[in-house]
């Protein structure tokens, strides 16, 4: 099953949006027809301290809840926590998607992986300027597109806009400045 | 109007509960559609003695009504009109309260030999 | 009319009780329901619901206050997990002898203590002989679909029954999923306008409720209760039915997942029965034959239903996502067992005791369940029949 | 203009007789004066906590109450009858009921001060258009005499026994009615039977307010106060009189003393009647007769500040 089920873990620290950014993705993905499963892991931490969301994506119904083990791929919003947990059970084919103004190769050193391919972008300034604050999750799903070519950046556009347009109705210099990250991170991403 | 009139009549004109019903015919979740049917149930036999009205000394002030734990005291156009002898239970309350005394307890020994000797005069 | 969308468990709840528009909710927050308290509040403050929110001071008083309601005459619903369900443990038992159709989802989170916010079994496994029908839900959908048929269950009038409606926390709670949901007029035609058999606000034939009964009458009330959930199979069934016409998904009392020429059987509720279906798959693939039997309704137990699901298997484990220190066991597998007497044809029955404060089934432990299973068919024998999956020993 | 008891007299009755309360029970003639203050065209429906008034009143398949009831458990009375309030205004305000209903929830002091209080707090705060009305005896009478945290300081109960080393409840009584008030709801009110006016004119006014209101009523327990059962009247009178039972009312949170005893009585008088009072009357309990008098004196002084009275020393 997990040849049809891609599965996604994100690594960030509470309050940067990890979880939203893996519900939004989630989100976007079902209106792009596909099956999804969007979660977090809880635990009793506050801002600050390490956390984990994931996703699953697949084109037929997901029955399994178990939390994800073995992840396709791995999107770190912050750097300070690369290290032995973002690797762990990734396979050899792994993506990593990292917020960090370090190369690919930067961080293939100081992760200590042979395989895999490493993608990193400067998420951190990206979303400084267009959304105003340092909100990496928006500008690494744009990275994430682009990483992985899972679907057309278009599409996605199109959709990630309906899901801004239903949360942020009042506001339409948030959707603006969100669309405007993820397209400069999608053009901004470096892979090795 | 008086309690016992008015409910006796609710709780006999339908089916009665009683304890020799089965499942299905008792009320669902022991709820009770008949409000006030406990004046079906009498309590007057918990009176050891009973209250007396003295007609000449009563002023139908009513305080014996306001103070009846069981709603005993039966008046009648805002007057005395009797004791309710089905739900009155001789607690005493009512002959302690009036204001001319025109309550007297009696203990219900009393009033059987009174009625017996009555019945051997006749 | 069906839409497709993607939310978590809570989500689903919440948009299930805005669909169905109860008069009076009463609720109080407990992680991790929370997020249904927190969103049917928006719906009662946007106007998206005529319901009157009472903000309680405690899930004694949510679930007093929605008693009132119901009994009052209106459609009245709670929400709660854990220790919110413990707290409510003494009036769901009155809920239930009071005979009223209250529905209340519970997302299912362990008993403190220690003190523990995730996932297990054992708040509904503490309400299990009070009284209440409870359904349990693989997914967000199954939690969304049995929030509205428990309306018609609970309202039936064979029935007159509390029914919970369960969902595991954070799993499915929190957890973004895909499902159908439909348009807010099936929803409303599918479940009537409520008309109460006895309301506290009716002039023309007042009531008296929750009255003092001795020992010539309670007994012959509780049997009413017994019979209620005994009625209550047949009308989960009926309603099953009756929504495959609107949603397209059938409901029953069990679900039997690759059972037919099954050898082998896990029986598992809620989210883990999805994750056993997985590799239950898997398995099949490699020519096993192997099958899981999920339980919908656990109150009233189907007993005849997994019976026949489970005559022709050789071998059952039984997954119980909660401990009652009986030392016997998990309380599914008593009843499981139980059910399985009288085939007399031999069936292996094993217990395993899982994931207890929300830790993580794993593909590769259901793989070890069926593994067992293989074995105990091949040796004939069952020793240790209480397994503790996953346990540091 | 207050009604005539030859006007009162012919109000429906809403609890009838053949209850099963025990003969010269307080709690009949107040849930009787309580509910007398009610019209005949008004429809009441009444919430019931567990206790002496629920299970005497509703034994299957008999019910006192000549209205809509519900009993659910000890200590929600008021969660219960707030869930029928809101109810009440879900339906009418959805053109779903055309009748008008008031609500009132009885409670003994078991059931109020002590188990029920965070219900009746919660129901409170939220402004529920309820009356809750706690019938005070000061002990667990239903299980048998225990103390609560109404029972008055010296009382022997069968958890605050008289003994030889400590002679009854060792604590002043909770001030009820002040916490109440402390929700800054529309009404409070503390009365006593032996004034039935006064009760009459509380319960018409706590039906009356727009939102909650509670009344404290002093009912007292044959059995568990152990006086001459059909001297309640007189006894309740000399709670009153002693000061032990102040008459007051708290209206949008201006405080109001309805009566002030004329004279200055000991509250020996209100004791002595008493046999749960009888060991303070014994030889070597005078320190303790002083400590009830000093705790009557004191929550008095504090009653006559809240209602911006004079202060009134006792006479010693």
């Amino acid at each position: 099953m997990s040849e049809k089920v891609l599965e996604i873990r994100w690594h960030g620290r509470g309050g940067q949006g990890a979880k939203t950014a893996a519900l939004m993705l989630a989100e976007t993905v079902a209106q792009m027809g596909k099956y999804v499963q969007g979660f977090p892991e809880y635990g009793p931490e506050r801002m600050g301290a390490p956390i984990l969301a994931f996703n699953r994506i697949s084109d037929e119904p997901i029955h399994i809840h178990s939390n994800v083990i073995n992840p396709d791929i791995v999107i770190v919003l912050d750097a300070t926590l690369l290290g032995e947990k973002v690797t762990a059970g990734v396979p050899e084919d792994g993506i990593y998607i990292v917020n960090t103004t370090k190369t690919p190769q930067e961080v293939r050193k100081k992760l200590n992986i042979k395989g895999g391919k490493i993608f990193t972008v400067d998420a951190n300034q990206i979303s400084l300027d267009t959304i105003g604050r340092v909100i990496p999750n928006t500008p690494l799903m744009g990275a994430f597109v682009k990483a992985t070519g899972l679907m057309s950046y278009d599409e996605f556009i199109e959709n990630v806009k309906g899901e801004l347009e239903k949360k942020f109705k009042t506001k339409p210099e948030v959707i603006a400045g969100n669309i405007k990250a993820i397209e400069r991170a999608y053009q901004e991403v470096k892979g090795e | 109007m008086t309690p016992s009139d008015k409910n006796l009549s609710q709780c006999c004109s339908s089916k009665c509960i009683s304890p020799d019903m089965n499942w299905k015919e008792l009320t669902k979740a022991g709820n009770i559609y008949t409000p006030g049917n406990a004046s079906a149930y009498e309590t007057g036999d918990w009176r050891t003695i009973r209250p007396v009205w003295d007609e000449e000394r009563c002023i139908h002030c009513l305080i014996c009504w306001r103070y009846c734990p069981d709603a005993s005291i039966i008046s009648t156009g805002g007057k005395f009109d009797s004791f309710d002898y089905k739900h009155c239970k001789g607690c005493g309350i009512c002959a302690n309260v009036c204001p001319t005394h025109a309550i007297e307890m009696i203990s219900e020994d009393e009033i059987e030999k009174q009625k017996e000797a009555k019945k051997d005069e006749e | 009319m069906k839409n497709k969308v993607a939310l978590t468990g809570n989500e689903a709840v919440a948009q299930a009780m805005r669909q169905i528009n109860p008069d009076v909710v009463a609720a109080y927050p407990i992680t991790p329901s929370t997020e249904v308290v927190q969103m049917f509040s928006s719906f009662v403050a946007n106007g998206k619901v005529d319901t009157e929110f009472v903000t309680v001071e405690s899930e004694h008083s949510a679930m007093s206050a929605t008693m009132g309601a119901s009994a009052a005459g209106a459609r009245a619903m709670t929400c709660t997990s854990s220790q919110g369900l413990a707290y409510m443990f003494e009036v769901v038992y009155v809920a239930a002898s009071m005979r009223l159709p209250i529905v209340f989802p519970v997302a299912n989170r362990a008993l403190s203590g220690p003190i523990n916010i995730h996932c297990d079994h054992s708040d509904a496994m503490g309400i299990k002989q009070a009284g209440v029908i409870q359904l349990f839900s693989e997914n967000a959908q199954e939690a969304y679909d049995n929030m509205i048929q428990a309306i018609r269950i609970a309202e039936h009038p064979d029935v007159q029954l509390p029914v919970s409606v369960n969902y595991d926390g954070f799993i499915t709670s929190h957890a973004l999923d895909v499902l159908e949901i439909l348009d807010d007029e099936t929803v409303r035609n599918f479940i009537g306008v409520y008309k109460p058999h006895e309301a506290l606000l009716n002039v023309n034939k007042p009531v008296s409720m929750g009255n003092f009964d001795m020992y010539d009458y309670y007994f012959e009330h509780k049997y009413q209760q017994v019979a209620a959930m005994e009625a209550a199979k047949r009308v989960i069934e009926e309603v099953g039915k009756e929504y495959a016409k609107i949603s397209g998904r059938n409901y029953g009392l069990v679900d039997a997942y690759k059972l037919d020429d099954a050898d082998m059987a896990v029986v598992v509720m809620n989210s883990a029965a999805g994750s056993s279906k997985g590799v239950c798959d898997e398995l099949r693939a490699k020519g096993l034959k192997v099958g899981v039997l999920k339980p919908r309704a656990f109150r009233p137990f189907p007993h005849e239903a997994i019976a026949d699901a489970l005559k022709g298997v050789k071998a059952v484990a039984v997954l119980d996502r909660a401990e009652t220190f009986s030392t016997l066991g998990g309380p599914m597998f008593a009843d499981v067992r139980n059910s399985l007497y009288d085939l007399k044809n031999d069936i292996k029955v094993v217990n395993y005791v899982y994931g207890l404060g929300g830790r993580d089934l794993r593909l590769e432990d259901v793989e070890q369940i069926y593994s067992d299973l293989d074995d105990i068919i091949k040796t004939g024998k069952v020793d240790n029949f209480v397994r503790y999956l996953g346990l540091r020993e | 203009m207050m009604a005539t008891l030859k006007e009162l007299a012919q109000v429906e009755e809403r609890f009838v007789g053949g209850h099963r309360l025990c003969a010269g029970c307080g709690h009949g003639i107040s849930v009787r004066m309580v509910l007398n203050a009610l019209e005949n065209d008004e429809n009441v429906v009444v919430g019931c906590a567990t206790g002496c008034l629920e299970v005497a009143s509703t034994i299957y398949p008999y019910t006192a109450w000549n209205c809509s009831f519900i009993h659910n458990a000890f200590e929600n009375a008021a969660a219960t009858i707030s869930g029928v309030e809101a109810a009440y205004r879900s339906l009418k305000k959805q053109g779903k009921l055309k009748d008008d209903f008031k609500f009132v929830a009885f409670g003994g002091d078991g059931g109020t001060y002590d188990i029920g209080l965070q219900s009746l707090s919660g129901a409170m705060e939220r402004g529920h258009k309820m009356v809750y009305v706690c019938l005070d005896n000061g002990a667990y009478m239903n299980t048998g005499i225990q103390r609560s945290s109404a029972t008055p300081i010296g009382a022997d109960t069968t958890t605050s026994p008289a003994g030889k080393v400590i002679p009854g409840k060792q604590q002043p009584r909770k001030d009820l009615a002040a916490l109440i008030a402390a929700h800054n709801i529309p009404y409070v009110a503390q009365t006593a039977i032996s004034n039935w006016q006064d009760v009459h004119k509380k319960a018409k006014k706590a039906f009356e307010v727009d939102g909650p209101a509670f009344i404290n009523i002093l009912s007292p327990c044959p059995r568990g106060w152990r006086y001459n059962t059909p001297d309640i009247v007189d006894l309740v009178k000399k709670a009153v009189e002693t000061r032990f039972w102040p008459l007051y009312e708290v209206e949008d949170g201006k405080w109001k003393l309805n009566s002030k005893p004329k004279k200055y009585v000991s509250v020996e008088e209100f004791l002595k009647p008493q046999g749960r009072f009888k060991h303070v009357f014994a030889p070597g309990n005078e320190d303790l007769l002083k400590r009830i008098q000093e705790e009557v004196d004191k929550q008095w002084l504090a009653l006559l500040e809240r209602c911006g009275e004079e202060p009134e020393l006792p006479p010693r």
